[in-house]
């Protein structure tokens, strides 16, 4: 398989120098950067099921949120729990994480309803950080950023300019994670890197 | 055109305000101008002149009043062509007829192609339109250029012009001058224009409708048409009647005068604009109806600025062009965007309604059909295929492929 | 631009929803045994008044789901 | 390049303007003039400034005009602006363009121009931005700053203002609020929201477009004062008084030296005060309230005011000729009294109501968060005493009876030049009504929209009609509250980002091996790869050759898939196909039609069944996101006692299909563990497998009719399974095929394209598809196959057309109409269209599909397509013209 993953493509690969360029450009103010390959897991399951859910959870180490539009981090840092309907959860990890991550939630579902399917490959990753980021955000986007609606551990599928979006604001510098298809991501790298020229 | 010719010129004398009788032969409810155009044939073509057109706010005020004014008869499906072409003859002999400048101006309607499957439908409709003696043609970019220079034909652009659809007869016309025209020739003939009016309920002797009951009291009739677009559903739902129709906003706007720049109709369906230049020097703009039902005459700024998007797109030039104002219609829509016509399940009470987006340029064929059907209680051949019991049968007139922007 | 109350997110633009017309609109139990005129009614016929309507919305770019709102078709209000 | 300028006699005060910095001259041109100003000016008061009174010609009397205002609401002095950056603006209010150097300015005549060079695009960056607010003040006079004062320090504050500068420094220091000078409020909407434009947010931007969300509105936007209408009130010279004052005390700009004041009201004793601090002589107050009026105006050559015409009204309303007098004076200020800025209060749903104190409307009931204060509430500072005048009669001439000519230089609207002789006009058509009256005189239309105007308009209305202003009323007031460009609207939103271009994993490669794309809804999907010189007829040719005699291969990640699990799928499925799944094996595939209630073809595609309970469902590419959608909603809102969950996996998965007799030997390279053999792997299977290394899922079924295997990966590894099937595939001539040899494909074996074929109107039976109709089970749209149209024996039927010359392409969109149709006498009955038509190479012939009235019966009938420039005959055969007994879906028998 090392040759398959060496193999594989992100699909912003091409603009990686773009983004690298911005923190220069913009003095700091903004960074992007492409977190490639994570692992996903889209998770649906009976909320009214309380053993599954409290199974589902033992299975991440991380309870699942039952607050619309919120994200639990997991033990380590690197693994998220994204609320993204009342019945529905996106699970984040690392890469190459994916297929444990599938298994160990498939077993903790055995018996109860709901689904468990890798997506991994069905979004990619945008990491945006700085002071500006959210002024950045704000040139295509609706829903309140303030830190109040929208502070760390707060997500949102939403749209990005013309692009849907899972957001996830992960920390109060702020710093962002966008989530997107790979068919819209070179769209979406375009339109934020022109964002960002009018922002600062 | 001269100043003093694109200055508003308007006859001396319009309408009288008569109080209403007692009772009619015929009450039109709706002084729109497909209620107008009804009242107008009913005493032209049928000698019906005991008629009385009720309006509940001021004349011509409703959807007549904020279209865009678009006039073309190229649509797919032969009942609709018939019915489209039919209003086009008699809007070109309609200014003389009504001796009322119209500012009719048959300056040509395209409609662009952005893609294979547009031209494919493109293609149909032309070549439908001319089995049924519809003027169309198919126009490549080349022939475009020479139409309408200002229309962006770069190959490289989101959405490229791959070619259109093209009826030279199509055009537009000065709306209120239309609506007054209209109400100006009833009033002449005799008919009632009742403003002020509006119609709380139907009286009915049995299954048969009897009259009308009015905010100016009630009004004896032998025969009731309803033509109230953008509030269909709500009247006959006072006759006890449903109808399938959805009525959403339609919004338009307008630019400040400018010099002649744009010399005939374009319509985007891909990318939802159309926009022509009126004879004062303005462009009017519209796009697609709003997504959910609404009456409150506003619709939403999204779609304002999608259809700018949309014209600076495709027309770069108009990039300083100033919107001046917006505003929005209420139109009724049907499942398959064809209007319904013709009688209801009340005996003696007329149906005109869901024209959709497509309600001005029929104005004049509308206005025939339903003077027809309230004359001899039966559906004019034109209206026959567009009777209720469509929605029953299936017969449905599907005018989505070709209308998506059914200006 | 309507500010949709998204039972699960709270309030969302408009361009995030799509409508889908008079709620409460049952699929017929046995459509095999409804007459032409039912069925018809059932496919094309919905409300449409003007003044408080129970609606349908989807919250198509957000949390994906299906909700009934009340809302006041000539003001745009929505109700509770 | 701009010359020198002209030194022009100035009316700049030696000293004083509060907006400009005269350390900062700025040199511009208004018509072939070169001027210079002040940063800090506007064209308006640069060229009062150089002793330019006419501004405009008047758009169809051709009257001179000057400058009326010192705002938003100037209905005179609007000039076409060539921007330093290159772009021409039309119609711009000379009274708000903020002077930068080299600005080109030109007077019109009511009329912009556009003008940009062909090929080019507008050099403007125009952006826009979403923010929220608890309160939102528009306008920071000293209402709108004391309301925003009032609020609570933590309270999310923005303060728009039309003015160059916003001076709170108290509120600059709150952490939560945002001052936004050089913004102009354009509409209220539903649910507190606002737009707002700022001029020039940074030095890259010239415009931003605010998108506000706000709990609370307070409206301050003031009041604006307006004129009285006498005859030729409408000279350079002429302005509102408070404007003359704006002047003053911003610019240091005299716009005259002898002046009049005509008043009904106390606001123009500040002015007053301002003139005398100018040194400008006030040779005469005329007020109303001392029966005082000013009849008529008299102008020099240039038009420009040169006297005023003054009088008392006799007890009968009409002019004392006995007291005519006439003053020499090169300025009148005029102030009828004000008018609250309530346009965004209506626009809000607010109601109005006519104040008698004030003779003005102004809010009554509120709808919304939306609030007025200070003048835009009718609390207008120093106004005291007011005494209504709206209009002075002309000055009787002897020996002529009245008419309403004696009314024609009484202008109301000076954009339109809409006189009150045009009302009366109007009113004696029989019109009342006073959108009647603004449609009919057009007054209140043009680019100010009336906002000196309109009021104005009414209250004469209703004087001649006999009724109260209040219950005339005025006509509605729409957005946006000032002009605002297409450019600023259409915001970043142009080429590349108008609308997002999709790609596919592999796309990078088809974009190197020189594809030529086709817009497949937002995709870009590859429609054929044409060699070196080679036409698009000569590639699909080929492409279709190598499908069906070799191998060939295409991207087909488009496609939309759908993992369905739980233990109800297989009757979901049976519910939402025409065709019965809940028996499907694991392991196998069936291809499946979809119906909306109304029984017409919504999409098709494959499902597979991955396990007793998880199916994998592929839609066309149009409809991916439609048919998720489609399957959410039956599941949420009629069967929520299924228990199936559908979550979308078109991106997770990269596909690569690979067609033709030869595939078999592409993938046996590839992965050489797998039993391919048709017994062991047969057609409609999936198999688990490593393709190259990857791990995938490969489905074993064919849209061309031939021996193929739709290989999935996930898609980040799309284009490394692209690159090993095409490097594997060498050693057998593979190829590389777009939607074009696709659609011939699958066209020669009679299948259709959901959208193609099908328009909304076509049932599964008319194309011939009864077969995998259900007779058994309900599914959805079955109920609408038995309404009578579904029965009628004419409906138009799939059927395929070939041309008797087997060189004649038939456009698709073609009409076909009997072979004796009178072409000459339409409408001539139509018989249906072409719905699809090729060049095939496996037929060596042209052919098409067609959607034709009782298709199937006319199959042997000869037909015509009466085309734009010649008639082509054609016959009505069966729709599957290849291999229709699909002896070639296991490969050639090798």
């Amino acid at each position: 398989m090392t040759g398959a993953v060496a193999a594989r493509h992100s699909p912003l690969e091409g603009v990686a120098a773009a983004f690298a360029e911005v923190a220069t450009v913009t003095d700091r103010t903004v960074s992007l950067a492409e977190l490639p390959f994570l692992a996903q897991i889209n998770l649906r399951a009976d909320p009214a099921d309380a053993p599954l859910l409290a199974r589902l959870g033992a299975a991440l180490g991380v309870d699942l949120p039952t607050i619309p539009n919120t994200a639990a981090a997991g033990p380590r840092g690197d693994r998220y729990v994204l609320w993204l309907g009342p019945d529905e959860w996106l699970v984040i990890d690392r890469a190459g994480t994916e297929a444990s991550l599938e298994g160990r939630l498939r077993t903790a579902l055995r018996g109860g309803r709901g689904s468990v399917v890798d997506v991994s490959a069905n979004r990619t990753t945008i990491r945006l950080a700085g002071p500006a980021a959210r002024a950045v955000l704000e040139h295509g986007c609706s829903i309140d950023l303030h830190p109040r609606a929208f502070g760390p551990g707060r997500c949102a599928q939403t749209l990005l300019a013309r692009a849907g979006v899972i957001l996830i604001s992960v920390s109060a510098e702020p710093e962002y994670r966008i989530l997107v298809r790979p068919s819209f991501a070179a769209y979406l790298a375009t339109w934020l890197l022109d964002a960002v020229d009018g922002a600062t | 055109m001269s100043p003093s010719e694109e200055r508003s010129q308007h006859p001396r004398r319009l309408w009288r305000h008569p109080e209403p009788k007692a009772s009619y032969d015929v009450v039109i409810v709706g002084g729109g101008g497909h209620g107008l155009a009804t009242a107008y044939y009913l005493a032209r073509n049928h000698g019906i002149t005991n008629v009385a057109v009720v309006e509940r706010g001021w004349l011509a005020g409703g959807n007549v009043a904020r279209n865009t004014a678009v006039i073309r008869s190229n649509y797919l499906w032969d009942e609709s062509a018939a019915i489209y072409e039919h209003s086009l003859k008699l809007w070109e002999t309609l200014a003389a007829e009504l001796d009322y400048d119209l500012l009719f101006s048959q300056r040509g309607v395209m409609n662009l192609a952005h893609s294979l499957g547009d031209v494919r439908e493109g293609q149909r409709r032309v070549n439908a339109n001319r089995l049924n003696g519809i003027d169309a043609e198919w126009l490549t970019p080349d022939d475009i250029a020479r139409v309408c220079p200002i229309v962006n034909l770069a190959g490289d652009i989101r959405h490229p012009v791959v070619g259109a659809t093209f009826q030279p007869r199509g055009g537009i016309a000065k709306h209120d001058h239309v609506a007054w025209g209209y109400a100006r020739a009833a009033d002449a003939l005799g008919v009632d224009l009742i403003e002020g009016a509006e119609v709380t309920g139907f009286e009915r002797e049995g299954d048969r409708v009897t009259g009308v009951v009015t905010s100016r009291g009630r009004i004896g009739a032998g025969r009731v048409a309803i033509v109230v677009a953008g509030h269909a559903s709500v009247v006959a739902a006072l006759a006890g009647i449903r109808l399938p129709l959805q009525s959403r906003p339609l919004q338009a706007l307008v630019s400040e005068l400018l010099e002649p720049v744009h010399p005939c109709v374009v319509l985007s369906n891909a990318v939802h604009v159309y926009v022509s230049q009126a004879h004062k020097g303005e462009l009017v703009m519209g796009a697609g109806v709003d997504g959910h039902i609404g009456y409150g005459q506003r619709g939403s700024f999204h779609v304002i600025e999608d259809q700018l998007v949309a014209a600076v797109e495709l027309f770069p030039i108009f990039a300083r062009a100033h919107v001046l104002r917006t505003w929005a219609g209420i139109v009724d829509v049907s499942p398959d965007a064809s209007p319904i016509l013709g009688l209801t399940p009340i005996r003696r009470l007329y149906l005109n309604c869901g024209w959709g987006t497509g309600g001005f340029k029929a104005t004049p064929a509308s206005g025939w059909v339903l003077a027809h059907t309230v004359a001899n209680d039966e559906p004019h051949e034109l209206s026959r295929p567009f009777g209720l019991e469509r929605f029953t049968t299936g017969a449905l007139i599907d005018e989505h492929g070709a209308a998506a922007v059914a200006h | 631009m309507l500010l949709i109350p998204c039972p699960w997110c709270g309030p969302r633009d408009e361009t995030e929803f799509s409508y889908g017309g008079e709620a409460d609109v049952p699929y017929p139990g046995d459509p095999a045994a409804a007459d032409d005129a039912t069925w018809a009614g059932y496919l094309f016929m919905r409300a449409n008044s003007e003044g408080p309507l129970h609606e349908r919305w989807h919250h198509a770019a957000g949390c994906r789901r299906w909700f009934v709102a009340r809302r006041d078709t000539l003001t745009s209000e929505f109700l509770t | 390049m701009i010359d020198t300028p002209t030194p022009t006699p100035t009316r700049r005060l030696p000293d004083g303007g509060d907006w400009i910095d005269r350390t900062r001259p700025l040199t511009f041109v208004f018509d072939g003039r070169t001027l210079t100003g002040f940063q800090g000016d506007t064209v308006a008061s640069a060229l009062l400034a150089n002793g330019i009174d006419r501004v405009a010609t008047s758009t169809y009397d051709r009257r001179p005009r000057g400058v009326m205002t010192a705002g938003m609401e100037e209905p005179n002095a609007l000039v076409q602006v060539d921007w330093p950056g290159g772009a021409s603006e039309p119609m711009l209010r000379a009274t708000q363009v903020e002077l930068v150097e080299g600005l080109r300015a030109a007077s019109l005549a009511g009329k912009g121009r556009l003008s940009l060079a062909p090929g080019s695009n507008d050099p403007g960056r125009f952006d826009r931005r979403h923010v929220h607010a608890d309160v939102l003040v528009i306008g920071a006079g000293a209402a709108g700053l004391a309301a925003a004062r009032a609020t609570a320090a933590e309270t999310r504050l923005i303060v728009i203002d039309d003015g160059p500068a916003i001076t709170a420094p108290d509120l600059t220091t709150r952490l939560e609020t945002r001052l936004l000078a050089r913004t102009t409020a354009l509409g209220v909407y539903d649910h507190g929201y606002v737009t707002a434009v700022e001029r020039r947010p940074n030095a890259r931007t010239e415009g931003r477009l605010w998108h506000i969300r706000a709990g609370r509105i307070v409206l301050a936007t003031g009041a604006t004062e307006r004129p009285i209408a006498f005859a030729n009130g409408d000279r350079p010279g002429i302005m509102l008084a408070s404007a003359a004052g704006a002047y003053l005390r911003r610019f240091a700009v005299r716009p005259g030296e002898r002046a009049v004041i005509f008043a009904n009201n106390d606001t123009t004793s500040a002015v007053a005060d301002d003139l005398a601090a100018a040194g400008i002589a006030l040779i005469e107050t005329v007020d109303w309230r001392r029966n005082e009026v000013v009849v008529d105006t008299l102008a020099d050559a240039s038009g420009r005011l040169a006297g005023v015409v003054i009088a008392k009204i006799a007890s009968d309303g009409a002019v004392d000729p006995a007291t005519l007098r006439t003053v020499a004076a090169d300025l009148l200020l005029v102030s009828g009294g004000w008018n609250p800025n309530v346009a965004l209060w209506s626009q809000a749903r607010g109601s109005l109501r006519f104040d008698e104190r004030l003779a003005g409307f102004v809010p009554d009931r509120p709808f919304g968060p939306v609030e007025a204060v200070g003048a835009c509430a009718g609390d207008v500072a120093g106004i005291g005493e007011l005494l209504p005048l709206w209009v002075v009669p002309p000055a009787p001439v002897a020996g002529r009876p009245a008419s309403d000519d004696d009314w024609a230089e009484h202008y109301l609207d000076l954009q339109r030049d809409a006189t009150v002789r045009d009302l009366r006009r109007a009113l004696g058509a029989g019109l009342t009504s006073i959108e009647h009256l603004k449609r009919y005189t057009t007054i209140g239309t043009a680019a100010d929209q009336g906002k000196t105007s309109g009021v104005l308009a009414s209250a004469i209305a209703a004087a001649l009609l006999g009724q109260d202003v209040g219950a005339v009323g005025v006509p509605t007031y729409r957005p946006p509250y000032v002009p605002v460009s297409f450019a600023q609207l259409a915001g970043r939103d142009r080429g590349a980002l108008i609308d997002p271009v999709r790609t596919t994993p592999i796309h990078p490669w088809h974009a190197a091996n020189g594809a030529v794309f086709e817009d497949v809804g937002q995709w870009k999907r590859p429609r054929y790869f044409p060699g070196d010189g080679e036409s698009m007829d000569a590639a699909v040719l080929r492409e279709c050759r190598a499908a069906r005699e070799g191998v060939a291969a295409m991207d087909a990640s488009t496609l939309g898939k759908i993992d369905l699990q739980g233990p109800d799928a297989g009757p979901f499925l049976d519910r939402l196909y025409t065709n019965a799944f809940g028996r499907l094996a694991i392991g196998s595939c069936r291809y499946g039609l979809m119906c909306r209630a109304d029984g017409m073809v919504f999409d098709d595609g494959v499902t597979s069944r991955l396990a007793e309970d998880r199916f994998h469902m592929t839609t066309t590419t149009g409809n991916a996101a439609a048919v998720l959608d489609w399957l959410e909603e039956w599941l949420q809102t009629e069967w929520p006692e299924l228990h199936v969950r559908a979550t979308s996996v078109t991106e997770q998965w990269a596909t690569v299909a690979v067609v033709g007799p030869r595939s078999r030997d592409v993938l046996h390279t590839l992965a050489p563990d797998l039993a391919l053999e048709p017994e062991a792997f047969p057609f409609m299977t999936w198999r688990d497998a490593v393709v190259a290394g990857i791990a995938g899922r490969i489905f074993r079924i064919s849209f061309s009719g031939e021996l193929a295997y739709e290989i999935n990966v996930p898609s980040w590894s799309g284009l490394a399974l692209w690159e090993a099937v095409m490097t594997a595939g060498a050693a057998y001539g593979i190829v590389p095929y777009g939607t074009e040899a696709m659609h011939v494909l699958r066209a020669e074996k009679g299948y259709p394209i959901v959208g193609q074929e099908t328009d909304g109107t076509v049932a599964p039976q008319d194309l011939g598809m009864g077969w995998i109709v259900s007779k058994t089970k309900p599914f959805i749209g079955s109920r609408s196959h038995r309404r009578p149209d579904a029965l009628r024996s004419d409906r138009r039927q799939l059927v395929a057309v070939l041309p008797s010359d087997p060189d004649e392409l038939l456009p698709e969109g073609a009409q076909l109409v009997a072979a004796d149709a009178r072409l000459d006498a339409p409408p001539v009955p139509m018989l249906g269209h072409v719905t699809s038509s090729y060049r095939s190479a496996a037929l060596g012939r042209t052919f098409a599909l067609a959607m034709v009235r009782a298709g199937r019966e006319r199959i042997g009938e000869t037909v015509v397509a009466p085309l734009v420039d010649r008639t082509v005959t054609a016959t009505i055969i069966e729709p599957v013209l290849y291999d229709p007994d699909n002896l070639r879906r296991d490969g050639d028998g090798r």
